[in-house]
């Protein structure tokens, strides 16, 4: 089945809502459509004037990235809408940073998919945040729970 | 002419964005890339530890015995933490 | 963590956008909203005029049972919202039937509450959809994949 | 008394959606009131496949060993298909 994979690196924010009517309109015949919005979290040991998240990113690397992960989740699971934005550049808490919608016929697809993307999203897209605090700004680090979360998709077959 | 890029905290590390380096008959894959500017010492050290620091070739990430011919796209950055 | 937590079964469509924008209000600190939505499919084999599906459901216990389903994902994840809105009566192909919508500081609490949200939805709230075609009328049957779908989140020691 | 409800297939098979009955000294359990209904035979039967009728006291699932005191809103329906 043709998927519809669509991906954007950006810095304006992004509106949910029409991207799902988007998908409403586009997706051919869905019963189930998965969102999933991640938002920038306040740190609560901090003073929360002052906050910020700055992501940096390898332009041109990340588009590639991105669509790389979106054609393989649309290879494992039958997507009709497959589509995944990023924003760049200084965020405050509460701002979204990241959209994963997918489109299938079944739940279990759309689920799984949208699931699958977000794990590799932070493994594998040339993406850095640096934290900045009132007193302080430091890169954050790379989490192990992370990578475990990728590797749990690599079925036995595929390593 | 390899056109090298570092980003995050490499870049800060560094003090660069990046730069255009010459090809030479020496350097045939990633490991020797690094190799030749982790002599620069100091912070270019971090280049060659392979936990800390990942490789991409022409925008995809590369192991370091990847081989290079002088005309790509080599950039050096922290491991990822997007989304 | 107190999870904000409310159910709706309903005639009248639901906007999903109101939804989450409500969600990004009240949620605390959230880092993570997953929201699923079910659209009614339209059957490829049978003309496409005169396709429906009516949503029977039983008052009083819908409610409870979606209640129930909903307090069961607050207590395994670390939830701030947990939102469902089902819909019953007449829908025709398109339209949206469920809403299920979690947010929380990590996504894999987001991503699976939602996940077995659906899951327990389609086995253990009281609702039945029959499908009206343009030269019958049957009631949906249970499905097998969705018992096992449901079944796959008891851990052993639960059974 | 028992207030009954029936929903969906099983509602239209016995073209009812509901009955009050009177409690009896022979109801002890959701199978005793399952098998007086089921002896009115025809389409009634049906109520005893506990395969193909699940049953609810007091608005939730229920086993059909679970004890009955007379008073309870007793439902009969087939396995659910929302979501």
């Amino acid at each position: 089945m043709a998927t519809m994979i669509r991906v954007d690196v950006q810095q304006a924010d992004f509106d949910l809502s029409a991207e799902y009517a988007l998908i409403r309109d586009i997706a051919v015949n869905p019963g189930a459509i998965t969102l999933f919005s991640g938002l920038v979290r306040e740190l609560p040991d901090s003073p929360p004037t002052g906050q910020s998240l700055t992501l940096e990113h390898y332009p041109g690397m990340t588009e590639k990235a991105l669509q790389a992960i979106a054609e393989q989740a649309a290879d494992r699971w039958p997507l009709s809408v497959c589509r995944i934005i990023h924003r760049v550049g200084t965020l405050l808490p509460s701002e979204q940073i990241v959209l994963v919608a997918t489109a299938s016929q079944h739940r279990e697809a759309a689920f799984d998919a949208a699931h699958f993307i977000m794990d590799y999203l932070k493994t594998s897209a040339p993406f850095w945040k640096k934290q900045v605090t009132a007193d302080k700004d430091y890169w954050v680090e790379s989490r192990d729970a992370d990578h475990r979360a990728a590797a749990r998709w690599q079925s036995p077959s595929d390593s | 002419m390899f056109s090298i890029q570092y980003f995050a905290s490499v870049r800060e590390q560094l003090g660069s964005a990046g730069e255009t380096l010459e090809a030479s008959g020496q350097i045939h894959t990633v490991a020797d890339l690094t190799a030749m500017l982790a002599a620069r010492g100091g912070a270019w050290t971090v280049l060659e530890d392979r936990h800390a620091v990942l490789v991409a070739v022409d925008q995809t990430v590369a192991d370091r015995n990847r081989a290079l011919t002088g005309h790509e796209e080599v950039a050096f950055f922290p491991p990822m933490t997007g989304g």
